[in-house]
């Protein structure tokens, strides 16, 4: 990172979080609008799909939630976190276990998924406060390599490298619907709140404060900004909506096994991110939507090689659009508006 | 010692406009002080100088057309920006950053004579030649990127702000080092300065903008005698 | 926003009410006459559509190479043979990049989209574990999975899914058996991968080895993403014993044995497990490095000699060349792919129904199915209870450029009784 | 004792392993800031493009040389052409391009030249070096020399020449190095060249010891993270230190204390590192920046 007077501000997202996005946004009146469009056809979908749109688009939801938390850390606080596939595999686990072990109710998975990846957040969050930008990256990555041989350590538990097979929740008869719509549902209503839950919270005066945190540490610190409150708290929230997609995978996949939320997992999710949009509203659904339909995209383009492919439509996206897809949309419907009005 | 001809010259950042067509002459060897309020333009018209805002219209160095050109290419040709802050390399030490300075020039011989002439302007800097830039005060380091500037034995010496954040006595210090700078080398000097007085007094002409144009020209005694102007555009009595 | 979410809401409660789910799934295909009310999707007179997942991307793409060995089989079956019984097979492989959540969405897409006859072919555990509800419950023949989990002949809860190759607890058995004879008092070290791999063969050996004098005095494990298992190995040598077991996939493989040949202070009796047996693991640590190891096998080597005249081994080449051009047949996952390809086309033809029924029927009682690519003396069989294909191996010691096979063919079955959960 | 010291020793190899692709991870991140994903696929690549020459016969040296060569024409060509367009944008942009360049060099190695393990050859003798019970394999003091010899020239290169100097200079503050009249663009190219021919010289080292195939840095570039992480991001000398201990402290964790195992060593370069970083945020050999207000 170049020394220079810009260092001392955040090395990440100003440039995404702040100008670009800001002014190519969705104009605000409209939106209210594209999601109550967005939310009616989510719900019809189910019933015009195949099962297996339906599991795609339940899974687009489960990595909109794990990416909604990321942006949280990344696109909001400016801290780079290369181990949310750990506190994804942390959640998945917890629901795992319960439902092994004990034969919980899946719905009691839900909250205590999220309060231990809480929880494990906030113990991380406390040193990781200490470290910024690439430090902090690759700490977390860390964790995420080390999570897997301690999952296979303590095999009684976790049932080692074998892993863990699960019933997946049994849509109640009363509703009519077939599995594969109800896992879709109890996704689609843990997102929507998730997304809720989180936009006001960026909207309040914690949003505040971590956005001045990342645009500049230095100047949040002097206005008396709790930094390290701040970004502990910011870190272990974050975790948390990881842990909630993880805890909605074990339900839909009914398997959770070490190899399964390898690093991998976490620098796919860092990559979702980026290419939906960095700190922008609609770029965990978009990074979600990336990370399940390209790698399908790419093996129809070819056959031998799908990783080829893959590898250049990141690139391809990111030269299209530096800030993510979800600031190309927004330019998009920018000039769409603008052409309007001249007409 | 080069005439710089500045004709129609248009910048700004995307699509945000902030010079209107400036058109201005400095003579070979002279102090041109660029004057005005903040958001002026005056940062962005050195930069548009040096290349480090694209512009259009026409920047003429001693016949060489710069516009269109690369910030390096433009120093390439003798330009010697000193920006606004530090613009050090904070990293490396005194000496390295000196000897970057003079990074463009072909030849090695002279480098080490000009270093010593640069120490002989500001003692301060020989007795820290093995420290990092960043380590130096604030006026130090002003110092030292213009020293580096001049290591580039510039045709044209381009100053902003070099009083920002200054004790005014290391200010007044450092003006009259640029004054001896400009005498002894015969290089062509564009400063933008808040602090007018300090500027009027080494130079020879001065140009006031606002807005993204030249509402004033002058020689340096003209713009300091017209007390109204003094008043209204740069904020200080005399 | 908050009104939109109630609008949402009430607009799913009457859309729930109005279409009471999804308005029952549509009927696939059935089949009529003596099969009648059996599922026909995919199937006709004269088509057959088969799907298969496999990491194409990713760390074990390796496995890749799989896919192409039956591709080139089938594709001389439809050209040459007229098919399987006159149908055409058509194969779709999808890639899961090893990943069980996208093998999950592969095997949907295959089933609901492609509406395949039946999933030929799932690799890995991870992803067939995965996967292996939602083909049972769908009743969709998971035929031959590429992995030697003893769960899958184990298992009584999923009978449309069946393995092939000979699980990774019988190969165990098949180790110990021979060092039982030859070194009963075997001091034994094992390096093995931290995987359902390494855990169910070290498992199967351990439970072999019980009321032996065979004692195992060093276990090591690696993860693949370990660069290298050089450590483990010293630490491994450290122990002192006399037999290293060699529980690993191919670079792996490779890795263990150039540690070993380097470590002249240590020379045990080297064993290696099927999977790193291939001559391409071999070669590159240096024929004079690996002579004497012992392995085991249940299919033929095409770089071993002894086949160079052998009838399925001629038209294994001469097919690989025609219809996979550019791919070398001495891959042996190439000659895997082949080999199961060939296993299928028995199975499908034995069935009594061309129904998926039919086809989970025939895969359940295969009786001494000759494989023209098996080893002579290995067959087929399963029936009721027993749900592994192939249980027999023949050891093999490594000599000159090329495995030489010795003693019989072992029958662990016979040997030791039917594996149980 | 001697058993101890063997563990170390050949701690120190696996540790030279890594540094050496540290050194080259440390120089992208000197230039350009971010973090090169791609950087051990792009050693991986070289590497084969080392066994594709020796494979047409060349013999070993020459094809080292033509290697790298390439490999720094490559490297400046990546530059160039895939990272040159993303230049101006956020610096998580520019590591993301480096992820798709990491999953398509792979795949792209995999296609030419399939996923089988190739076999490598080895330019230093067999044998080992016995003294006192401890023996040092000649691949390892090779290794270990080898590293050396790039690590001092590196320190050469950057202290002592004035392409060196104008390199530190765009590290530090591009913004100011095109004042001064440095092609800042050419500069990036040219370390991303040099990167390319450094890790081109680790993937050269490690393969013949972790056999050829188109993961062979993927399990390694973790160790290198660790290794500039622990040194310090901003020094090639540090990396090297880095690695070292990074190999040392694995091995002997693994061998020596029992309830860690070879399954959780890798924990122990991580704690080590979590540890140094909260100690010293700048790691061990990183610089401190020092800004006076």
């Amino acid at each position: 990172m170049s020394e220079s007077a810009e260092a001392t501000g955040s090395p990440v997202t100003k440039e995404s979080g702040g100008r670009a996005a800001r002014r190519w946004r969705v104009p605000v009146h409209w939106r209210p609008l594209v999601i109550a469009a967005l939310l009616v056809l989510a719900c019809s979908a189910p019933f015009q799909l195949v099962p297996f749109r339906v599991f795609q688009f339940t899974m687009v939801l489960i990595y909109a939630v794990a990416l909604l938390g990321l942006n949280l850390l990344v696109g909001h606080a400016g801290q780079i976190s290369l181990g949310h596939g750990a506190f994804f595999a942390v959640g998945a686990y917890s629901a795992a276990i319960m439902l092994h072990a004990w034969d919980a109710p899946y719905p009691a998975t839900l909250p205590v998924a999220a309060a231990v990846a809480f929880t494990l957040g906030l113990a991380l969050g406390v040193p990781a406060v200490r470290l910024r930008g690439l430090y902090l990256a690759l700490v977390t990555m860390a964790i995420a390599i080390f999570l897997g041989p301690l999952l296979k350590r303590f095999e009684s538990v976790t049932g080692g490298p074998m892993g863990l097979t699960l019933a997946k929740p049994e849509p109640p008869a009363w509703t009519g619907l077939a599995e594969d719509q109800w896992l879709y549902f109890l996704t689609l209503a843990v997102a929507v709140v998730a997304f809720l839950v989180t936009g006001s919270l960026l909207r309040s005066r914690v949003g505040r404060a971590l956005h001045a945190i990342r645009d500049d540490q230095a100047a949040a610190e002097v206005m008396g900004v709790r930094l390290s409150f701040y970004k502990t708290l910011s870190f272990a929230w974050s975790a948390m909506l990881a842990g909630i997609a993880g805890c909605l995978y074990t339900w839909v996949i009914g398997y959770v096994s070490p190899d399964s939320f390898g690093v991998t997992l976490s620098i796919t999710l860092l990559a979702g991110l980026v290419v939906g949009g960095l700190g922008s509203f609609w770029g965990p659904l978009l990074g979600g939507l990336f990370v399940m339909f390209v790698p399908s995209i790419s093996q129809s383009v070819n056959d031998a090689a799908p990783g080829v492919v893959f590898g250049l439509l990141i690139i391809a996206v990111m030269y299209v659009a530096p800030t993510g897809l979800a600031g190309l949309a927004g330019r998009a419907a920018y000039s769409i508006k603008k052409t309007l009005r001249k007409e | 010692m080069s005439e710089l001809v500045v004709t129609d010259l248009v910048a700004g950042y995307g699509d945000a406009r902030v010079l209107h067509g400036l058109s201005f002459i400095v003579a070979p060897g002279e102090i041109c002080a660029i004057l005005g309020p903040n958001g002026a333009g005056k940062t962005t018209l050195l930069r548009a100088l040096s290349g480090m805002v694209r512009g259009r219209g026409s920047v003429r160095l001693g016949g060489t057309e710069l516009t269109g050109r690369s910030p390096d290419a433009i120093a390439r040709r003798g330009v010697a920006h000193v920006p606004e802050g530090r613009g050090t390399f904070m990293p490396l030490t005194v000496e390295e950053n000196l000897r970057l300075g003079a990074y463009v020039r072909r030849r090695r011989t002279g480098v080490d004579a000009d270093l010593d002439r640069i120490y002989t302007y500001f003692p301060a800097l020989k007795s820290r030649l093995r420290q990092t830039a960043g380590s130096l005060s604030g006026g130090e380091q002003r110092m030292l990127a213009i020293g580096r500037a001049l290591m580039l034995r510039p045709r044209l010496l381009l100053l902003d702000e070099p009083s920002l954040g200054l004790a005014p006595l290391i200010t007044r210090e450092l003006f009259r080092i640029v004054r001896a700078i400009n005498e002894q080398e015969r290089t062509t000097v564009v400063v933008v300065e808040q602090n007018a007085h300090l500027a009027l007094g080494i130079a020879q002409q001065a140009h006031v903008l606002e807005t993204g144009r030249i509402v004033l020209s002058g020689t340096a005694e003209q713009i300091r005698a017209d007390e109204q102007v003094a008043q209204s555009y740069l904020g200080y009595r005399v | 926003m908050r009104v939109s979410v109630i609008g949402c809401t009430a607009m799913l409660l009457v859309s729930v009410a109005a279409c009471g789910g999804r308005g029952g799934t549509e009927p696939g295909a059935t089949a009529s006459g003596p099969c009648q009310g059996q599922q026909a999707t995919g199937i006709t007179d004269k088509s057959l559509k088969l799907g298969g997942i496999y990491p194409l991307s990713g760390p074990a793409s390796a496995y890749g190479d799989i896919p192409k060995g039956i591709k080139a089989y089938f594709d001389y079956v439809n050209a040459e043979k007229n098919g399987i019984g006159g149908r055409k097979v058509e194969f779709v492989v999808r890639d899961d990049g090893y990943q069980p959540p996208k093998a999950v969405e592969e095997a949907r897409r295959l089933v609901e989209q492609e509406q395949v006859f039946a999933l030929f072919q799932t690799l890995g555990t991870p992803s067939t574990t995965a996967t292996w509800d939602y083909t049972n419950q769908h009743k969709v023949p998971q035929i031959f999975v590429a992995t030697g989990a003893s769960k899958w002949g184990t298992d009584t809860q999923h009978p449309w899914t069946i393995g092939w190759q000979p699980n990774y607890i019988s190969e165990a058995r098949i180790y110990a058996q021979y060092l039982k004879k030859d070194k009963p008092n075997a001091k034994v070290a094992v390096l093995y991968q931290n995987d359902d791999f390494g855990k169910d063969l070290l498992g199967g050996f351990k439970r072999a080895i019980e009321g032996s004098g065979i004692t195992v005095v060093g276990e090591q494990s690696y993860e693949v993403t370990d660069p290298s298992v050089d450590p483990q190995m010293r630490n491994l040598a450290g122990s002192k014993a006399d037999v290293f077991l060699n529980v690993t996939t191919p670079k792996f493989g490779s890795q263990a044995l150039a540690a070993d040949a380097k470590n002249t202070g240590w020379n045990p009796l080297h064993i290696i497990n099927n999977v790193s047996s291939s001559i391409t693991v071999l070669k590159p640590v240096g024929f004079e490095n690996v002579q004497g190891v012992v392995s085991s096998s249940y299919y033929k080597d095409p770089r071993d000699p002894t086949w160079n005249d052998d009838a399925e081994m001629k038209l294994y080449k001469a097919k690989m060349q025609q219809y996979a051009p550019g791919a070398d047949p001495n891959v042996p996952f190439f000659t895997y792919g082949w080999a199961v390809a060939d296993a299928f086309n028995k199975t499908m033809s034995a069935a009594k129904c061309p129904t998926r029924e039919g086809l989970r029927d025939s895969m359940r009682s295969l009786s001494n199915v000759q494989v023209g690519m098996l080893l002579p003396g290995v067959t087929m069989n399963t029936a009721a209870g027993d749900g592994f294909p192939i249980e027999s191996m023949q050891l093999m010691k490594f000599k000159g450029e090329r495995w030489e096979l010795f003693g019989d063919v072992i029958d662990t079955r016979k040997e030791f009784g039917p594996l149980t959960g | 004792m001697a058993g101890f010291l063997q563990q170390v020793v050949e701690g120190l190899g696996a540790g030279a392993i890594y540094a050496s692709l540290a050194l080259a991870l440390v120089l992208i991140y000197q230039f350009t800031g971010i973090v090169n994903f791609a950087q051990g696929e792009l050693a991986m690549f070289s590497t084969y493009l080392a066994w594709q020459f020796t494979a047409a016969g060349l013999p070993f040296w020459l094809a080292l040389v033509i290697t790298l060569v390439v490999s720094f024409a490559g490297g400046m060509l990546i530059e160039r052409v895939i990272i040159r367009p993303v230049e101006g944008a956020p610096e998580l942009t520019v590591v993301i391009v480096t992820v798709g360049l990491f999953i398509f060099v792979n795949a792209a190695a995999g296609w030419i030249w399939s996923f089988l393990i190739k076999d490598f050859p080895n330019p230093f003798p067999e044998g080992a070096l016995t003294a006192g019970g401890v023996s040092v394999g000649y691949s390892t003091l090779g290794i270990l020399g080898v590293v050396g010899v790039v690590m001092g020239l590196l320190y050469l290169l950057f202290q002592h020449t004035k392409i060196g100097l104008g390199m530190r200079a765009v590290a530090s503050n591009p913004g100011s190095a095109r004042l001064v009249g440095i092609r800042v663009g050419w500069t990036l190219a040219l370390g991303w060249g040099l990167a390319a021919t450094v890790g081109a010289v680790s993937g050269v080292l490690v393969a013949p010891l972790l056999f050829l195939d188109p993961n062979l840095m993927g399990g390694v570039l973790i160790y290198a993270f660790a290794a500039a992480t622990l040194g310090g991001f901003d020094s090639p000398v540090g990396a090297v230190v880095g690695g070292l201990i990074v190999g040392v402290a694995e091995t002997l964790a693994g061998a020596y204390v029992g309830f860690i195992g070879s399954d959780l060593k890798i924990g122990v370069p991580l704690v080590i590192i979590l540890v140094v970083l909260l100690l010293r945020p700048r790691g061990l050999f990183g610089r401190a920046v020092v800004e006076r207000v």
